[in-house]
């Protein structure tokens, strides 16, 4: 198999390791990730800011870009680039005017897209192309008795929901089960908010929400937290140490990207899945599971 | 009930939102809020906020959006949807938190303390110039022009981020990096002309 | 949707197509009824007859009608499974394409007659079927029948019903 | 055709027509179409002023042919009919033109609604000339009645019919009647207990000569129209025999299957497979449950409920049972089901413990429910503090857009009884409109405003079980704004309770399609008309009363079973009734004898006569649905009212303008 991919501004930064094992992952289940061409941000929640169709045109960009490429589909590892681009989908199919500006604003660049690539996040195309059965085949390191607890973020399923439940996302508790994980299914604060960006504007409310994140993995007594996006990665580990500093706390719980759990249970290097790149260490994970 | 609306640029801004809310797909739901709360009891930073999402649909019944594009509220907003997928009259509240942003950026009416504007204006500077956002670049200007305290209170993560190659000090730019710019000056022509 | 409307309901010079409107008794007319009592607003172009059971919906209807000239004809009954004559609105599923496939031989352009199900609830499916369906024949424009004499077309119609019934696994 | 003379009037119907109508010019237009003999505008057209016009013009002006162009000829068509019979004009001479619903009331330009009128009014003209006189078909009415569904709104129908004298077949599809009224612990706002309002009527009803009970039992079909319906009923397999049986329960506490959910307590308690619903149940008999009996499930037992029961009313080989019944007319009472909160996953329901629907509530704090009417969590302690959340499922777009009207009292009663029972208990009500609109119920309010309920104007965000601090730790943690304060709250408590909405029953499409007549979009029965048919159906003798139609109260329910029943008798009551003569029939001199008719008519009512080899319509079977008369290539079969010449002559009417 293979797949058109997107890997987002934050994959070039502290979202390395985030594409490192996407692509690590991705080729111990045999697929194929070939990066788009030139790719540009998706503009994040940014653009939304200035101009709404700027955000929907600078997204489009990319949606063009895959077209041209002559692929129907796009894979997408970042929550918030895969909602702003399925985004931009929905509204240039919901909205004749976003259209014909999109389509206006590409033609100024000499480029032109349809509506017609499919975004697909990465869980969807692991949950719905490859399936849970042929993935569990693959497991070479089954992680029997650790204790994942899903973090899915906000706009994983949010406010779409157009392949896992909108307020309860499962995917990637059925993922892990299929690893022999013991996944928290019942992880109370699998889609609450990290903070985002906050955490550089306004501090104290990001940590206040990564403590309340905290708080509800160790109740679920979480041996690992896995998240599917860069942003809410970031929050959660790089800022513990904040947040024990803020709440007197001894918060030291490893965060990874779902992807390098993943690839571990599938065999991959840890190298490769840059698991040594994490700031709070993984060995406590790493030893958990029989090699 | 537009009694409020007194000054000049309130009563301009209540027309642009109404038209711009008005535009959107299903934007006329904004009419059918029940005033239940679920938004701001659902918001993850309402607490900070100086209208809740709540109130930001009250006031602006009450004729008062030109207070809400001034206050703090929009600068809160993380995004995360919580209050669009449980609204019960199907209000896409966090489009509304957009919009609110897009006047207040357009009328240049952020709160002067906010830093959100300067971030999200670095953002977009560091994409225009490379056509992808350079995290550190971004950060770094951040830091020096908006808040010294910054790097100092994130020192220590950010010599395990360097340390760990997760903080890369210079960007790459893509091929195609003018076609963004002409992109946002095409859309700004063609507003203005609608004008 | 008013704004459009608004616009549609003011006689104007532009084209206003002649709409007939089959209505089944016990649902699409009340669902027309209903739009009423809720004074939903569509174009005034759909004249309304009544017939007891869409399924009472005759292919020389049609032809009369377009014989007469009307522009487009519309049917409504009852939903699959609601129909107050068990399996009535069947028939009309059953032989409504055949009807689309003779008026096309007899080179009219698809989508002048038009089947809908409407139920007695349903008033607001109503105004949103007849304001789309008078756009739509409004954008088609005249139809140019109304030289031929109403005679030699249901007498074509009634011949043709005969296929259609034919057609029609009982 | 001979010289008619036609006679129309324009109803202005207040300013409902004449607001946007030009009623002047569209009676100037109508005075010059031909055959019009007179041509009049009245205010109220059905006044008794506006119908003693039709009867003077006849008298005075010998018209031979009347139209009426005013309201849907489903409200008033009998009106002006009528008045045509009276005036010496059959009837069916009478044509009403729908020019307010489907016309001024719809149309916003005035100019267009003017010509629009002239349209439909036209039509109307055209047709008359080629209308013949009719006779309605008398036919003979049969007495008894039907009553769908053994709730409260079904039981005081029945009692009401059968205290007439009537014969009524209650038919209930659980094994007792009762419905949701029976589970319910007191009843607001007087709080007098269910039970001892309720039980007398259940036994009244059980023990009424007049009637008939069919409990356990399914309605599979329908067939026959106003004054004589055929209704099969499936009586299912109660595995015992009705008549032997006393009702002791011995089966029920032999049998060795004792783990089954008791569907009565919610789930909440536990009954056996052979079993008796609740102490109260009537008819008080046994029921064993085909799926979970060791024997019918085809596993080995020693069949101690054999053993136990003395009368030996025991009978395994017992089979469903089908019945046909004839009745006259039919009263559904099919009632609601209580809306599952499962999908709103915000509240946690069926994943945290002590998050409870409402219903499940009523059995808790009922002295005969599980836990024998003591509140309490699922460890079994007091709960400290509850919190009942308002609007689950309801006034929302996401499930239910409609308000179920009861919650908001239910939910006080819920606050007074816990109260009541644990005074030292903190309660929370989270509402977004406390509507409190019946006789007493503003006053129930305000009582518990003075019990010390904390009102918090709000609806829920969430319930979670993560505590931040050490007053919430190991409690559930509702979040809400209180918008009154414009704040957020997080209240810890230890039982919260889902006011849930009202729904349709899941199958109360399935059921009006078996019956003939349609669902609102809402999903609940629709009545024939909001305000002045809201206990009668689109088909003619089927009434509806109680939660079927829409959520109510025990009250509204109560009168509109009255209603209803009155509506059955004034039918039932009459030896014959007049049924629509818009039948078809067939002129066997032209058939061909070619069978088309015969397959596609839906009731059968055609049939082909060997010796005249030519189809035939049987006159009482024809519901008048025009099939036949379509279908035909040679336009053999025509349909009374609907003959293809009147139909064709409202097309040119309609298109003449």
């Amino acid at each position: 198999m293979k797949y058109l991919y997107y890997p987002g501004c934050s994959a070039e930064a502290t979202g390395k390791a985030y594409d490192a094992s996407s692509r690590a992952m991705m080729d111990k289940l045999g697929v194929e990730l070939v990066e788009l061409d030139d790719w540009n941000c998706c503009g994040a929640t940014s653009y939304f800011s200035v101009r709404e169709l700027d955000s929907f045109a600078i997204a489009a960009r990319n949606l063009a870009i895959a077209q041209e490429m002559g692929d129907d589909e796009l894979c997408v590892i970042c929550n918030a680039c895969y909602t702003t681009l399925a985004k931009t989908n929905r509204y240039m199919a919901e909205d004749p005017h976003v259209f014909e500006a999109v389509q206006g604003a590409l033609g100024a660049v000499g480029r032109s897209y349809d509506g017609n690539v499919k975004v697909r996040h990465v869980v969807d195309i692991l949950i719905n192309d490859i399936g849970v059965e042929a993935i569990a085949e693959r497991v070479t390191r089954r992680l029997t008795g650790l204790r994942v607890a899903p973090y899915y973020g906000c706009q994983f399923s949010r406010p779409m929901g157009s392949f896992d439940d909108v307020q309860v996302p499962t995917t990637m508790d059925r993922l892990f089960e299929a690893m022999g994980a013991d996944v928290i299914t019942e992880f109370d604060a699998k889609t609450d908010c990290c903070g985002g960006m906050m955490m550089l504007t306004r501090e104290d409310a990001a940590l206040r929400l990564c403590h309340e994140l905290l708080v509800a993995a160790r109740q679920y007594r979480a041996d690992v937290i896995v998240a599917a996006c860069p942003l809410c990665e970031m929050n959660l580990e790089g800022y513990q140490p904040r947040v024990n500093k803020a709440y007197g706390t001894d918060f030291n719980i490893p965060v990874m990207y779902f992807t390098q759990l993943a690839g571990l249970a599938l065999g991959a290097d840890p190298k490769q899945l840059a698991i040594d790149k994490q700031v709070v260490s993984c060995a406590s994970v790493l030893a958990a599971i029989p090699a | 009930m537009t009694e409020l609306l007194t000054t000049p640029q309130a009563k301009e801004l209540h027309r642009k939102f109404v038209e711009d809310v008005m535009g959107m797909p299903s934007g006329e739901k904004i009419n059918i809020c029940q005033q239940c709360g679920t938004c701001t009891g659902s918001c993850p930073t309402s607490y900070l906020m100086d209208f809740g999402p709540r109130e930001v649909i009250a006031a602006f019944r009450a004729g008062m959006i030109d207070k809400v594009v001034q206050s703090n509220t929009i600068w809160l907003c993380t995004s995360c949807y919580y209050c669009t997928v449980r609204c019960p009259a199907g209000i896409k509240i966090t489009d509304l938190m957009y919009e609110l942003k897009r006047l207040a950026i357009k009328y240049d009416l952020a709160p002067k303390q906010s830093k959100n504007p300067a971030m999200t204006k670095y953002f977009i500077d560091s994409v225009h110039k490379h056509g992808r956002n350079h995290e550190v670049e971004m950060m770094a200007r951040f830091m020096l022009l908006k808040d010294w305290s910054l790097p100092f209170k994130f020192w220590q993560l950010g010599l395990k981020l360097f340390a760990a190659g997760r903080m890369p000090l210079t960007a790459r730019n893509i091929r195609g990096k003018d076609e963004l710019e002409k992109i946002s000056a095409y859309l700004e022509a063609q507003e203005a002309k609608a004008q | 949707m008013t704004a459009g409307v608004e616009k549609e309901n003011r006689v104007s010079d532009q084209f206003e197509p002649r709409l007939i409107g089959f209505l089944c008794r016990w649902c699409s007319y009340n669902g027309a009824d209903l739009a009423g009592t809720s004074r939903m607003k569509y174009p005034p172009n759909l004249v309304p007859i009544k017939t007891n059971c869409s399924g009472r919906v005759d292919p020389t209807h049609i032809f009369k009608a377009f014989a007469e000239g009307a522009d487009g004809v519309l049917i409504a009954g009852c939903h699959p499974g609601d129909c107050h004559y068990i399996n009535g609105n069947y028939r009309t599923a059953g032989r409504f394409p055949l009807m689309q496939k003779m008026l096309e031989q007899l080179g009219m352009e698809h989508g002048r007659v038009r089947l809908e199900w409407v139920s007695a609830a349903e008033g607001d499916k109503f105004a949103r079927v007849v304001t789309e369906f008078t756009e739509e024949i409004r954008a088609l424009g005249p139809l140019a029948w109304k030289t031929q004499t109403a005679a030699e077309l249901s007498e074509s119609g009634r011949a043709a019903s005969d296929r259609v019934e034919e057609a029609v696994p009982a | 055709m001979a010289e008619e003379k036609i006679a129309v009037y324009i109803c202005h119907c207040g300013t409902n027509i004449a607001g946007k109508v030009d009623v002047e010019e569209v009676t100037r237009w109508a005075s010059e179409q031909p055959n019009v003999a007179v041509a009049r505008e009245y205010k109220y057209m059905c006044s008794d002023p506006g119908q003693d016009l039709i009867k003077q013009d006849i008298a005075e002006h010998g018209i031979t042919r009347a139209v009426v162009a005013a309201c849907s000829p489903t409200m008033h068509e009998p009106t002006f009919r009528k008045a045509a019979g009276d005036g010496g004009l059959n009837p069916y001479l009478l044509q009403m033109a729908n020019i307010r619903e489907h016309c001024s009331w719809v149309t916003i330009d005035g100019d267009a609604a003017t010509e629009k009128a002239k349209r439909i009014l036209g039509a109307q003209i055209h047709r008359l000339p080629l209308n013949v006189p009719l006779e309605p078909i008398e036919v003979p009415v049969n007495p008894n009645v039907m009553v769908v569904g053994g709730g409260i709104a079904g039981i005081e129908a029945a009692l009401k019919l059968a205290a007439t004298g009537k014969k009524v077949y209650l038919v209930e599809r659980d094994p007792s009647i009762g419905g949701h009224m029976a589970m319910f612990d007191k009843t607001f706002p007087t709080l007098d207990c269910a039970a001892c309002i309720l039980t007398p009527k259940m036994s009244a009803a059980g023990k009424e000569p007049n009637i008939e009970m069919l409990a356990y039992s399914e309605v599979t079909q329908v067939d026959g129209y106003v004054g004589n319906f055929k209704v099969k009923v499936r009586k299912k397999a109660r595995y015992i025999d009705i008549d032997k049986c006393t009702g002791c329960a011995l089966c029920t506490e032999a049998c060795v299957v004792r783990k089954v959910p008791n569907e009565f307590d919610q789930g909440l308690s536990k009954r056996s497979a052979a079993y008796i619903p609740f102490p109260q149940a009537v008819p008080l008999r046994a029921t064993i449950d085909p799926t979970r009996c060791l024997t019918l499930t085809g596993k080995k037992c020693k069949q101690p409920c054999v053993a136990a029961c003395g009368p030996e009313a025991i009978d395994f080989e017992q089979k469903d049972e089908e019945i046909e019944l004839e009745v006259g007319a039919i009263i559904m009472a099919t009632g609601f089901q209580l809306w599952d909160p499962t999908p709103e996953t915000r509240y946690s329901y069926g994943k945290l413990d002590n998050v409870i629907t409402s219903l499940e509530f009523e059995r808790i704090s009922n002295a005969s429910g599980p836990t024998g009417g003591h509140i309490v969590c699922k460890n079994g302690e007091p709960p400290k503090s509850v919190a009942i959340l308002h609007c689950v499922g309801s006034r929302d777009e996401n499930y239910q857009e409609f308000c179920s009207r009861v919650c908001c009292m239910y939910s006080l009663k819920f606050s007074h009884l816990i109260k009541e029972h644990l005074p030292e208990t903190e309660v929370y009500e989270c509402y977004i409109d406390m509507r409190t609109y019946g006789k007493g119920y503003e006053e129930f309010y305000k009582r518990l405003m003075n019990e010390g309920v904390h009102f918090i104007r709000g609806r829920a965000a969430e319930v979670s079980d993560v505590g931040l601090s050490s007053e919430e730790e190991g409690r559930l943690i509702v979040k809400v704004e209180d918008t009154l304060l414009g704040i957020t709250r997080r209240l810890p408590v230890d039982m919260v309770i889902l006011s849930s909405g009202l729904a349709p029953r899941s199958d109360a499409k399935a059921t009006s399609q078996i019956f003939g007549f349609g669902c609102s979009s809402n999903g609940f029965y629709l009545e024939r008309h909001p305000k002045l048919e809201p206990v009668s159906t689109i088909t003619d003798g089927i009434f509806i009363a109680g939660c079927c139609q829409y959520p109510k109260d025990i009250p509204d329910t109560v009168a509109q079973a009255g209603a209803a029943a009155a509506g059955a008798l004034a039918l039932v009551d009459n030896a014959t009734v007049k049924v629509e003569a818009t039948i078809a029939y067939i002129d066997p001199e032209k058939c061909s004898g070619c069978h088309i008719c015969v397959g596609l008519c839906p009731h059968t009512a055609i049939r082909y006569n060997e010796e005249k080899d030519a189809a035939e319509v049987i006159e009482a079977a024809c519901k008048g649905c025009g099939v036949c008369v379509a279908a035909c290539g040679s336009g053999v079969p025509q349909q009374r009212g609907y003959l293809d010449e009147q139909i064709f002559a409202e097309i040119e009417g309609a298109l003449a303008v």
